[in-house]
């Protein structure tokens, strides 16, 4: 479904390295199988050569990484960055997280990238191998004769069905077609629990958190959670949490995982991807982002870097805690 | 683990009326680490002080709480008490069991069980207290006076009378301000001029000041009582130190048709210029956007007839960095640009001004030697309209005017009005009104004079249009109360245009990090009780840089300003506040989130070298807290995710104690 | 005199909120039909705030707006004296009957004459 | 005919310099209010962190009630309008998860209006205790 | 053998829910499957496993272990251990079943873990034999027959019955109690299943993964290995892998206190976490490389070294699937094994 191939990386990536304009390559890394892509570093067009891949199960967000790589690598490090991933990337400049001097950033298209646990909801286990022809992907498993040919639009990830952004808001350079800001209907399940009673949402949560087991993947992926130490982790903090020992804490956990990246989550949809339980954490975000959007004004983190939070400011106008839900029952 | 000790104070029968005090103190002795608790009838008196002084010795304490009264009363007091037994003052909390407690519940047994439960979280809290020192920070003594109009002037006589080096930083090339444009003053019609200059050749004198003319503040680094300061002084080629003021270098400049921005462009000036005669410095100044000689190399006339030889083409603009311990921002208002007020016709006819146009006009240095003449044709006008609230009051054109009140037009129209009548009996005189606002000492009465002696002609109604038609200007006008259209053909028509805050302001509040309103004007410490403060320590208000001031409101208010300064500057050392916010630079991620909600602009942040785990180093951006210029909101410790900022006396773990024990 | 109900009505129709009125008179400064006028501007803004509706629907002035929205222009206040205007105007039609259009009667005034802009102006102007 | 009168727990925290203030001017003026009201004290409204309040929930209180000055009235300039910021966007979210959005609330009491506190707990109070115990937030373990 | 229709498997539930607590696979709301307690109505889920393993039966995430209470200045501990009910978990694929050997090694030698222990001796094991396999699987590197599932019953679904066979004495008094909802029969269908069962073993693509390379007595030659680097540069240090596998046990034990009293109890750890048995001293691994290394030695080279050599990986998958950057234990044993177990 990619429009972009694997090729034309590696050869973009072998001539900044050749050139030295970079001295490592941040890619995705061959796997086991056609899905299961690793976050790589390259440091020649070897390796490029031998493990880079493209695809459509290319959906991990390199941003965060740069934290800690782009102080590593000795010269500049050349990132791949989706149109979704460079509004990450300001966020994380706008924070002061990484020296953009390190970084090369070539944004690339994307035209929406798969979710595995969608092919096998169709397909089944047993999967050997995903081939992908313009709209169509081609999955041969252990247990049909024949190769099934899927839409490749069906088993499109949920944050890319609701994609927001075909636009890149960093690099340095551009390979092929350039996107714009799209009009989703991201906040429609938003929309649609707002709508519920009070009882209902409370069993919906209750329902999803339940499955929480408390990896903290999502909280490791997400590349608004940079800190140096979490709070959760941080036996100073008062709050040190490993494992939830009850409902309280599966709460707790998650609604100050969204409160702390409100105004700053920029909506890319790791958190959801990563959580091996499939809880829909991103609702928690993009709740944060629909209330601020219409309390406070439209706001996307990451647009631009060196953007203020809505959250670390304000107006003399803003409305009253207690006016959020007049507000909405009005609207209701 | 501390040694608490309990105190419970019956207040007479104020606590012990609703409260069973032997009980609380019995029940808070089982707490966790309380070693000694009793109660006393009046724990604030010399007897109750000294009970709480000898537990402290006898029983080894390093914690005290008292369960009395609320904390803003007697809270103090314990602390001295505290300290006097050789405890650190910020070991002691206060649980307040009376206007919290016992005056607002009835029942002895409710009352009795929450006075525990705040004795307990009193205790909780205390157990993680730490003992806090007010940090010290010595005092530069030297202010910074930024403008140098009529506030700048007061502030920095002030300070200098007091014996306090000040220095102005002026950005044109001479101080006086709006007010050496003025002719004459209100309510007392006695002349600017007159009042000014002798305050301006006071400050040349005064060897306790120094004048940046033709200057700026470039940047702002440091807080209360230590900034750093870099002033940029602009290239005047012209040296200041030897050049007499003569004027020959004036009088000879070829270059003279330059529009005179002291006449607000209604005569010429040469390029190389003094603005006005009583100037200070009186030293000249060439503009480098009009000289040959700087543009192209050809002329140098100036040089040659200077006879001291001040003249140097080669000058570069010069960055001087000084230290100040307070700074005053007087940097004042101009009459917002009235070129969107079609209506108005101001860019359509000379015969449309300002009424800072009309104050140069009447002016006896002006453009027309103080005689009232049409700016178009030089004839003297018969009929003249003034138009009040140009701009002012206009909630529905934001982009062209102003919301609030200007506060000055009401009377400087009157007193337009009042010496035009005076001066030309034979013209008559309209003054177009929203509504005439003249609280003030002597100031109605002034208004009543210009109606009622001077028969100026005062119409409640707004203007709508003019139009300039041959030699006339058409104003069409409603006239409210006689509930007719008026058509005037009028000679001159003079706009009061509303007054915003120089556009300076905001870059200069961006450096000293002080909050402004929506307007650009400076936010003050406190509406009413701290007008001259700005809330960041350190930086002081005087003028119409804070909002729209007369100049005897200005006066007073400099005055104000600047004996805020001298008690500032008084001081050796500056005693904190210790209950301020603190980073651990283990853990923070050196965001800037908490910068940017930082009231006071106390946050600042360094890269720092850590060794990591592992033996390698890490450069990482952390923030720092100027515990001098810190308040102790907390704004910042919610902000941070990481929990790396934490505010002293008020930490996160000793709120969830506090929590926790009412909780449990 | 005082009629709350069409006060309210004009309100809600001209969307305008009278109280932000300062009495400036720059609306009937400004109006180019003053002359012609018994009730001017202003007066209008003024007397829906008193809810002295009758006199203004009564009154020729109606009919003197030209809507040329000086007024509106030159408000400092926001205000919109014109719409006030607009607004009475549609009371005082609505008082005669004639008020709402509706969307099916629109087939039936169609033809190849009528220019599409009028329409337009009446479905705007008798559906408020 | 309930044997055992429900009570409430409430927790509230006062700004020192307008809320706490009011609260101790409530007591001058001897306006009562239930004494299932705790205070806490802090500095400025935006001193309280979500984590407090969910601290509070956690350990068994069945409503969390933030006073501070009024906008535009904040002893350190801007402080509550942060709170304003960050609660509206708190208590939006406790609500999207189902808590009942009664046991939250911020209210800007100053330092004169001793009669706005006490009128406030009681109302608060009273709407709390309308509720019931706080089953949504509780952490079981904390029950006595 | 014993066997019966699948229409009667709800009366068997039902049977066996009488006495005891019964935990089968049933579907969640997101699409995957986890154990739930057998109520009327509770459908056995057709998913090859769990995301979360079994463990939790016998070594739950959080697990209470005592209980302080301060009286005055005084402290009473309180031992909240009580007796348990039996439970059956029913439908334990065979890798799982295997994993309960590596995690009694662990606890139930000296010193005895009680709290396991007690769990362990109440609990019955019903296995299920996988008919469908997934690329995922490599149990099979570990010598465990998916055809053949241990435990203290193995069962087998067809299409339309369902088999079983007792393993244990245990197993035999669970089938006897079930005796009059199943029938005896021979095992030809089951002969049948499992032909087709190592049929498809063959052909997954895991199958030729090997562990000659590893084992107890290579530390030496692995733990300097330059791949550890390469291979842990992505690694975020979540716990997913640890808590999703079947057979990572380490714990940490905390203090809860609850305003009254103070809980003391154990929580799942994570050796990818940077905190992972922090000491006085400080932490002992102190990159992500160290952490990710010394979980997969410990599966592969410490845990065989101290058990006979029994790894500890039964090749379930879970890590596979769930890894959120698809770094695992499979990719780890080709690398550092090098080209011996292609």
């Amino acid at each position: 479904m990619q429009k972009i191939t694997r090729e034309q990386l590696i050869e973009k990536a072998s001539a900044l390295l050749s050139n030295s304009t970079v001295s490592c390559v941040l890619g995705w890394g061959m796997g086991e199988f056609d899905y299961d892509v690793t976050p790589t570093t390259f440091n020649s067009v070897e390796e490029l050569e031998k493990g880079f891949v493209f695809s459509d199960f290319c959906g991990a967000n390199f941003s965060k990484y740069l934290v800690k790589k782009a102080a590593a690598c000795e010269g500049k490090i050349l990132v791949f960055l989706k149109p979704c991933d460079t509004y990450s990337f300001n966020q994380l400049l706008t924070e002061h997280r990484f020296d953009r001097e390190k970084v090369y950033v070539v944004g690339i298209p994307c035209e929406g990238m798969a979710d595995i646990n969608k092919v096998k909801a169709i397909c089944g286990e047993g999967i050997l191998s995903i081939g992908s022809k313009g709209d169509k992907m081609t999955v041969t498993t252990l247990y049909d004769d024949e190769p099934v040919s899927i839409d490749a639009k069906e088993v499109l990830a949920e944050r890319c069905l609701n994609c927001k952004s075909k636009k890149h808001v960093a690099f340095d350079e551009l390979l092929g077609d350039e996107g714009d800001v799209i009009e989703s209907n991201r906040f429609d399940e938003v929309a649609r629990l707002e709508a519920m009673t009070p009882d209902e949402r409370f069993a919906f949560w209750q329902n999803e958190l339940s499955r929480c087991i408390r990896c903290n993947a999502c909280r490791d992926a997400c590349p608004a959670c940079t800190c140096e130490k979490c709070v959760f982790d941080n036996p100073n903090s008062g709050v040190e949490n490993k494992s939830p020992a009850n409902s309280f804490e599966e709460k707790l956990f998650h609604i100050i995982r969204a409160y702390h990246v409100a105004g700053r989550c920029t909506d890319c949809g790791e958190c959801s991807r990563v959580c091996p339980q499939n809880i829909p954490l991103h609702l928690l975000n993009r709740k944060f982002i629909k209330d601020i959007n219409e309390f406070y004004g439209e706001y996307q983190a990451g647009a631009e870097e060196g953007q203020r939070a809505p959250l670390v400011d304000y107006t003399t106008e803003d409305l009253e805690p207690g006016e959020v839900f007049d507000r909405r029952d009005s609207d209701a | 683990m501390q040694r608490v000790g309990v105190f419970v104070c019956w207040c007479g029968s104020n606590i012990a009326g609703t409260v069973d005090v032997k009980a609380v103190a019995e029940a808070l002795k089982s707490e966790p680490g309380v070693v000694f608790s009793t109660d006393y009838q009046y724990m604030c008196s010399q007897a109750g002080q000294d009970m709480i002084k000898n537990a402290v010795k006898e029983h080894n304490l390093t914690g005290i709480v008292v369960c009395s009264c609320s904390p803003r009363m007697h809270e103090a007091t314990f602390r001295k008490t505290a300290a006097a037994a050789g405890l650190n003052p910020y070991m002691v909390e206060i649980a307040n069991i009376r206007e919290q407690c016992s005056w607002v519940h009835k029942d002895m047994l409710s009352g009795t069980e929450k006075a525990i439960i705040l004795g307990k979280a009193a205790v909780a809290k205390v157990n993680l207290n730490a003992p806090l020192t007010p940090g010290e920070s010595p005092v530069t003594k030297r202010a910074l006076v930024i403008g140098g109009g009529i506030a700048g002037i007061q502030t920095a006589l002030d300070i200098a009378d007091a014996g306090f080096p000040v220095d102005i930083v002026e950005k044109k090339p001479t101080i006086g301000g709006k007010m050496a444009q003025l002719d004459k003053t209100f309510p007392t019609l006695d002349c600017a001029a007159c009042i000014l200059t002798p305050k301006m050749v006071d400050v040349a004198q005064n060897d306790k000041i120094r004048i940046f003319s033709y200057s700026e503040v470039t940047d702002v680094q440091g807080f209360v009582g230590n900034f750093d300061v870099t002033i940029k002084k602009n290239a005047r080629y012209v040296k200041e130190d030897i050049c007499t003021g003569c004027g020959a270098c004036v009088d000879k400049c070829p270059m003279k048709r330059i529009p005179n921005e002291f006449n607000l462009g209604m005569d010429n000036r040469p390029a190389i210029y003094i603005p006005f005669a009583q100037a200070v410095p009186k030293v000249a100044t060439i503009d480098p956007n009009a000289c040959n000689m700087l543009k192209n190399g050809k002329c140098g006339l100036c040089a040659k007839v200077c006879t001291a030889g001040a003249i140097d083409y080669t000058q570069k603009d010069e960055y001087i960095e000084e230290k100040y311990g307070a700074i005053v921002v007087a940097t004042g208002f101009n009459p917002i640009s009235m070129d969107k007020f079609d209506e108005f016709a101001y860019s359509q006819s000379k015969d449309v001004i300002t009424s800072l146009e009309f104050e140069r006009l009447t002016n006896a240095a002006g453009p027309s030697a103080g005689k009232l003449l049409r700016p178009s044709d030089g004839e003297h006008p018969h009929t003249i309209v003034f138009v009040q609230c140009v701009g002012s009051r206009c909630e529905s054109c934001a982009e062209k005017g102003k919301e609030y009140c200007s506060k000055i037009c009401c009377m400087y129209t009157a007193k337009h009005a009042m010496l035009t009548r005076d001066k030309y009996p034979d013209t008559e005189v309209y003054v177009f009104y929203i509504d005439v606002r003249t609280p003030g000492k002597n100031f109605d009465e002034f208004y009543r004079r210009a109606v009622e002696e001077y028969g100026v002609k005062y119409v409640k109604g707004m203007v709508g249009k003019i139009t300039p038609e041959g030699k006339k200007l058409k104003v069409q006008a409603s006239d409210l109360l006689a509930n007719k259209q008026l058509h005037i053909d009028a000679d001159l028509v003079v706009l009061a245009a509303a007054i915003e805050p120089d556009k300076s302001a905001r870059p200069l509040a961006t450096m000293l990090t002080a909050s402004m309103d929506t307007n650009d004007f400076f936010t003050e410490a406190h509406p009413k009780l701290r007008p001259v403060e700005s809330p960041t320590a350190g930086v002081f208000l005087s003028g119409a840089c804070q909002g729209p001031k007369d100049i005897p409101e200005t006066v007073s208010q400099a005055g104000a300003a600047a004996s805020k300064v001298i008690g500032l500057l008084a001081k050796d050392k500056l005693t904190g506040n210790p209950c301020v916010a603190g980073s651990n630079e283990l853990i923070c991620n050196g965001c800037s989130s908490c910068a940017n909600v930082c009231p006071y602009g106390a946050i600042s942040y360094e890269d720092k070298e850590f060794r990591m785990p592992d033996r390698t180093t890490k450069v990482r951006r952390i923030a720092v807290v100027n515990p001098a210029v810190c308040q102790g909101c907390g704004a910042c410790t919610v902000t941070c995710p990481s929990g790396a900022m934490d505010l002293k006396g008020f930490a996160n773990l000793q709120i969830m104690a506090e929590v926790d024990a009412i909780c449990k | 005199m005082n009629n709350k109900y069409l006060q309210e009505e004009i309100v809600r129709i001209s969307g305008v909120n009278v109280s932000k009125c300062m009495r400036c008179g720059k609306c009937s400064a400004t109006c180019p039909a003053y002359d012609e006028m018994e009730y001017h501007p202003h007066q209008f803004v003024n007397m829906v705030e008193n809810g002295e509706i009758e006199p203004l629907l009564n009154s020729e002035s109606l009919y003197k707006c030209l809507s040329c929205f000086a007024c509106i222009d030159r408000c400092p206040r926001g205000v919109q004296p014109a719409k006030v205007v607009e607004a009475v105007r549609l009371t005082a039609i609505r008082k005669q009957g004639n008020n709402h259009l509706k969307a099916d009667d629109i087939p039936a005034i169609i033809d190849d004459e009528t220019p599409q802009q009028l329409l337009v102006s009446a479905f705007r102007k008798y559906t408020k | 005919m309930q044997v055992n009168e429900y009570k409430p727990l409430i927790v509230a925290f006062c700004c020192n310099w307008c809320s706490y203030a009011g609260a101790d001017l409530a007591g001058n003026n001897r306006l009562a209010y239930p004494a299932d009201v705790k205070i806490i004290r802090v500095p400025c409204s935006c001193r309280v962190n979500p984590m407090f309040i969910l601290r509070a929930f956690q350990r068994g209180a069945d409503g969390v009630i933030i006073c501070g000055c009024h906008p535009g009235d904040c002893h350190y300039t801007s402080g509550n309008y942060y709170t304003r910021r960050r609660m509206a966007a708190l208590f939006s979210m406790l609500d999207f998860l189902g808590i009942e959005r009664e046991r939250t609330r911020v209210e800007w009491v100053s330092a004169a209006e001793g009669a706005k506190f006490a009128a406030t707990m009681n109302d608060f109070v009273e709407k709390v205790t309308a509720l019931g115990e706080n089953k949504r937030l509780e952490d079981l373990r904390c029950k006595k | 053998m014993r066997k019966c229709s699948l229409d009667k498997l709800n009366l068997i539930f039902a049977e066996i829910a009488k006495d005891a607590a019964l935990y089968l696979p049933a579907d969640q709301t997101d699409g995957s499957a986890a154990y739930k307690k057998w109520e009327e109505g509770t459908a056995l889920s057709d998913a090859l496993n769990t995301v979360r393993s079994p463990k939790d039966f016998f070594f739950p995430q959080t697990e209470d272990l005592m209980k302080f209470k301060t009286q005055g200045k005084n402290i009473d501990i309180i031992d909240i251990r009580t007796a348990l009910e039996d439970f059956v978990i029913f439908g334990v694929r065979a890798c799982d079943v295997k994993s309960f050997d590596i995690l009694d090694r662990v606890f139930l030698t000296e010193p005895v873990d009680s709290f396991y222990a007690s769990r362990r001796s109440h609990g019955i094991i019903v296995s299920m034999a996988c008919t469908r396999p997934s690329e995922t699987c490599f149990c099979k590197t570990f010598s465990i027959d998916p055809a053949n599932p241990a435990g203290d019953v193995s069962a087998w679904k067809s299409e339309t019955e369902i088999f079983f066979e007792a393993n244990t004495q245990k197993g035999e008094d669970f089938l006897n109690k079930i005796s009059s909802l199943t029938e005896e029969c021979d095992d030809t269908l089951v002969a049948t299943q499992k032909e087709a069962i190592n049929k498809i073993m063959d052909k997954l693509p895991l199958k030729n993964l090997d562990t000659s390379a590893f084992g107890g007595g290579k530390t030496n030659e692995l733990f300097d290995s330059p791949a550890w680097a390469e291979l842990s540069q992505s690694c975020l240090g979540c716990g997913t892998c640890t808590f999703v596998c079947p057979t990572c046990q380490c714990y940490d034990i905390k203090d809860f206190n609850t305003g009254n009293e103070v809980i003391r109890f154990r929580c799942w750890d994570s050796c990818m976490y940077s905190d992972f048995t922090k000491m006085a001293h400080g932490n002992n691994r102190l990159t992500q490389k160290e952490r990710f290394r010394q979980r997969f030695m410990h599966k592969l080279v410490y845990y065989p070294e101290n058990n006979d050599g029994l790894f500890s990986c039964v090749g379930c998958g879970r890590c596979l699937a769930k890894c959120p950057i698809s770094m695992n234990i499979v990719k780890v044993m080709k690398k550092i094994g090098g080209n011996k177990s292609e």
